[in-house]
């Protein structure tokens, strides 16, 4: 089976996408002559001509709302932010703007736009370079957010997400572009809001999304062949909308539950499944539901310090430790 | 090189037209000025009646930019404004029924009642909407510029800001990408001379506001905004060079705001004498002064006129008092475009 | 006991501080001639003139950052953001710098400055003007976020705002500015990151703040005379730092709990409350804890509308019914 | 009125010195063109070596710009700067050790380790901070100015950016600000005419960067960022202006980027003879010609300059090997400042 890599899939996606559609066109900081910061976009300008892959500069407030205007008028933008840090700047035409136009004007006008953007931390890019604020765009109703982890998944959302009639954020991760995954068949699609059980298990659900799910299965898949623990993975892929029923059935199988996320501990993405999951499968939490996040600090660029305040796998194995049921961890001692 | 060109306002008081002229249309102009003029008075009384709520600004004193603004434009154009956009709704042609609709929250309003005063809207009509967040309409007729260029389309916009908008960030974004892509587009300055209660010059290191297109290379100009037609001419000016030569421009109108900021403003900041001079300018006299002064109208005609335009905006009242409100059944309505990949709602 | 309007609270609680400290000023958009927009600024223009009270142009992002770059020189600025759907423009100066300026340059420059901004809906100022984003800020480090409900606690923390050295996200409410409370002796101040019991109770706890929580002591209060459920009100005041001790110590004593905030209900507040709370207290939990919010929905215009969409008395009432143990409810059929 | 000077890049091959200039003061800038030129190409080296992380920018090209600007301003005037910003650290007084060792992200680096190569920062030395945000600084930089104002202090802030950070509401915004408050400020466009790799002119409708100053009516100048002398005056002019009139400029040093965007970038989008033409101009070996010429210095000079130039660049990196990395335990330092009425962290 071939193996391609999160950036190639996120490349060969786009360029099909401008292939299928004249209305769709790329628009970013550096994505045409440059080839993108990060290169997704590489050949891409050469094929399709300045008209549909348009440089643009330093203005995300800007760009973003021009995109947004277009898709009002019909054209269906792909709109990169060279990171998530930036988006910071484009916020207003994101949240007043294209998640509300649809509403506020009484269904009048559907605004289609993709706004594609790495977060993470782990390059040494220091405080302001490193940020995932995945929340703030979860929480905010007209919105829709996807948070793919595999090559394959990267592809079918970001197709759907073209397809879809509404503003789709869609979040990359720095520490994703170079992981390699199966290649997907031509028509593989996935649907917006459905999460994916990527390893079924008995003794607990680890829920996570993005770089993060796929370090989950790792190390899952690793406890699964130590025989010391059988941990059932959830990847969900859409954080808005979620997939409660998939998180909800898997957690009343299993009874215990860690959410795995690379941003802040608190407020973040696992305070809502946290939340979610204690109203609507109390009964059957053997324990409470656990969180592992990164520390709350501003990321440090020191390499030492910055190791010492992201998560990772090792975090994840001591909360699947202490979730462990008795009965399990006694048949190791 | 400089590309701007500073027309001083010219003397309203003339009463002498162009040949190009034609009776017909100067009066419809009139219609159109007495009728914002009498719905946004109307507005007002609604609203200390309380069945308009939240903020309502109001047109009162610009009624001959937003005529001139909407003549020089095409039918089939595209318009984006801010929120003080009553006039410009019913000029684009918004039946003043569903304007006021929506005032009072109604289903039948021009938002269905989702918008309010601030966000009115009609897709038919191009009139792609009132925005109440200050600046937050330029990047989106921007990039409505930028699809029409994609597409090659005959259509042009036309953006209307206050003078206050122009200093923010968007403001700079916005002119600039709109130059260097080369978008057909118009940003057309209402100066009103205040946003809120600060005055033009407190607020922006220039007071001249068309001077700001130098920073963009851009083709700009300062109107007299108390008269329709010299502001129609500069608006038609630019949308020709917008439709033929794919170049933005940037229009400043010099008009007065009558009134407060909005309804429930008291205006107690500006000089009294200031706020009398400025309704002695008034547009809608001016114009019926310069058509009666023509032989366009005479005095009879002129109070029919006000005869019929007191039924119009009586009318739009009774609609939207008797239309229904939006069904709450309907709340979740509209949240995401259908036809998604994915099953409604988060 | 005098009573004053949180308004008025406000408004002396500014005086105070620019009589204090001449290092302290005021700046945004209307607050001088205009006296603000909600003239919390009253007369304030006047009484200390231009130096000390700055109108500003329609710049957020602009006078936010230039309120930070004043702060790093060591004045103490105290900005207003009209509202807080306008803060969405000044995000960048706020979460990009301001709270990351002291630890990322290694503790050489702290950032003393306080935002002072309104939320919240109810006034038919529809999707674009009737936003709460509170977690917006609440999961930043480097921010302290308060949202007072009463006056004495709005003139309290402003107080200790203004001394401390962070940036202060201080979130009022449009609906409460005119609402009446105890003024507070002349010395009285709130500590940042203290919530209060307004009100003990034995059957549960609601937790709630700023508007909401004002709602919740009404409610409480009610019922306790009608003897139907004995509530216990917590009002967080502080959203960050977070008083998790005083939330524990309720909810372990009463084992149930509602948290109830006017903002959307998913990925809000309320959700990182709700995790924590299973997490510290999930023994004592007798059952779910409830999570009370708004309908996620571009706040519509329409009065109908809005009334539907926002939380208020009513839904607690209902979530207080639900939640009420067995043996009391029993009692009053 | 049109407050703009256009000064022709001075020709910078000429010899003369005016007679103002001292033989020693003209050294220390050589010295300090040449330490920058060995500081980034170390820290190139270093980068490749993995013993710096993160992104990485250099001055390579714009030494002139950095110590033109830096001689310009007195010592304790307060500089904010993009992430471009080794050259400006040292400039201002902040040692190639402190500023290697914050590269190695070490405890004695002028950041404590935490910033890295875009954040270098000195509160003692009145570095008010790198920033890896474009157009970031500006506000933060203006509001410094602010705080100046406000206490009738002497200082002045010099804020530094680069040509794509005119193209941000940032730029728009806080200059207006700096105009409306009569803010001492001088806003420093190096323009090395690419953005990443986006050529000046493809992001900005305006080419000559120092023309948008027409916009805030602020006094703008373009000077020759090759001649240190013509920037160091250009920077003194603006910042007389700054003290005593407490008027803000614009200036805009003309420049050439010699290398990538950061160490990582291949340049593979510039054209190769542009390319080669940008670094015949080299302003480091532009003033020692100049230098010999006007026999300040001879080629012994000029070598034994190498000598403590390279002897100051390997004791910098030295000094940043042997430092400690910051402490593990104080990761959760620095989050909150102290003296706060409550306990720290959330
Ligand atoms: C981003 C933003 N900041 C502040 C406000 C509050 N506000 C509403 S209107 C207004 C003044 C705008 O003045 P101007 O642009 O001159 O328009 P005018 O009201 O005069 O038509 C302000 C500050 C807002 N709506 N949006
Ligand atoms: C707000 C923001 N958008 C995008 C970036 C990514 N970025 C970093 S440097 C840069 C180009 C800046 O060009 P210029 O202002 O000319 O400065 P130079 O690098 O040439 O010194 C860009 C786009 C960023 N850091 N911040
Ligand atoms: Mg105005
Ligand atoms: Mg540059």
């Amino acid at each position: 089976m071939a193996e391609i890599t999160f950036r190639q899939a996120l490349n060969d996606a786009l360029r099909e996408e401008l292939q299928r559609d004249e209305n769709v066109f790329l628009l970013g900081e550096e994505i045409g002559t440059f080839e993108g910061s990060y290169k997704i976009t590489a050949g891409l300008l050469k094929e399709f001509g300045p008209k549909r892959v348009v440089d643009t500069p330093i203005s995300e407030n800007g760009f973003v709302g021009m995109a947004a205007g277009a898709a009002m008028l019909g054209l269906r933008p792909i709109v990169e932010i060279m990171t998530i840090n930036f988006i910071i700047l484009a916020m207003d035409e994101i949240v007043n703007h294209a998640a509300k136009i649809y509403s506020m004007f009484g269904g009048q006008c559907p605004v289609p736009l993709v706004i594609r953007t790495p977060g993470g931390g782990g390059q040494q890019l220091s405080a302001t370079h490193s940020q995932n604020l995945e929340v703030w765009f979860a929480h905010v109703p007209g919105l829709k957010v996807v948070a793919p982890s595999t090559p394959a998944d990267a592809k079918g959302l970001l197709r759907t997400s073209v397809l879809d009639n509404n503003p789709v954020i869609f979040l990359e991760n720095l520490a994703l572009y170079n992981v390699k995954g199966e290649e997907p068949a031509a028509d593989y699609t996935v649907p917006i809001g459905k999460a994916k059980v990527t390893k079924e298990g008995a003794d607990m659900t680890v829920i996570s999304y993005s770089r993060m799910a796929a370090v989950a299965l790792d190390v899952a898949r690793r406890l699964e062949k130590e025989q010391k623990v059988s941990v059932e993975v959830v990847d969900l892929r859409s954080l808005r909308p979620l997939d409660r029923e998939t998180l909800i059935t898997s957690v009343q199988k299993t009874g215990r539950a860690i959410i795995f996320e690379e941003d802040w501990r608190s407020f973040g993405i696992g305070a809502e499944l946290a939340a979610m999951l204690q109203e609507e499968a109390f009964d059957y939490l053997d324990a409470p539901i656990k969180r592992v996040g990164s520390l709350e600090v501003p990321l440090p660029y020191s390499k030492p310090l910055e190791l010492a305040a992201l998560t990772g796998a090792k975090q994840l194995m001591e909360a699947i430790t202490e979730l462990t049921p008795r009965r399990r961890r006694g048949s190791h001692v | 090189m400089d590309t701007q060109q500073r027309t001083q306002p010219t003397v309203t008081d003339n009463a002498g037209f162009d040949q190009g002229e034609s009776r017909e249309t100067l009066l419809d102009y009139y219609h159109l000025m007495l009728l914002i003029r009498r719905f946004e008075e109307k507005a007002a009384e609604m609203y200390t009646k309380a069945r308009i709520g939240g903020y309502c600004h109001l047109n009162l004193g610009e009624e001959a930019t937003v005529v001139g603004f909407c003549a020089g434009l095409e039918p089939t154009d595209y318009v984006y404004t801010n929120y003080r956009e009553h006039g410009y709704a019913i000029g684009r042609g918004i039946t003043p029924e569903a304007v006021m609709a929506e005032l009072f929250g109604k289903v039948t309003g021009c938002s269905k009642g989702r918008g309010g005063s601030m966000h009115l809207f009609d897709i038919n009509r191009h009139f792609m909407g009132g925005y109440g967040i200050v600046g937050g309409q330029l990047p989106l007729a921007t990039g409505a510029a930028f699809a029409l260029a994609y597409r090659d389309a005959h259509e042009i916009v036309g953006c209307q800001m206050g003078d206050g908008t122009t200093n923010t960030g968007a403001f700079h974004e916005s002119l600039n990408l709109a130059k260097i892509y080369h978008l057909p587009i118009v940003y057309f300055i209402v100066n009103n001379q205040y946003g809120m209660g600060l005055r033009v010059d407190k607020g922006s290191a220039v007071g001249e506001l068309y001077r700001k297109g130098a920073a963009y290379d851009m083709r700009s100009e300062r109107v007299d905004g108390n008269d329709p037609l010299a502001v129609r001419d500069a608006v038609r000016r630019a949308a020709e060079i917008a439709r033929s030569d794919r170049e933005p421009s940037l229009i400043e109108a010099v008009s007065y705001r009558f009134r407060g900021h909005s309804v429930v403003d008291p205006d107690r900041y500006r000089p009294k004498d200031e706020v009398t001079q400025g309704r002695e300018h008034d547009p809608v006299t001016l114009f019926a002064d310069r058509l009666k002064a023509a032989g366009m109208i005479d005095d009879a005609g002129l109070s029919s006129m006000e005869e019929r335009v007191e039924q119009e905006v009586n009318d739009a009242v009774t609609f939207a008092d008797e239309s229904p409100n939006p069904p709450v059944e309907g709340l979740m309505d509209y949240i995401y475009a259908p036809d998604s990949t994915d099953e409604e709602g988060a």
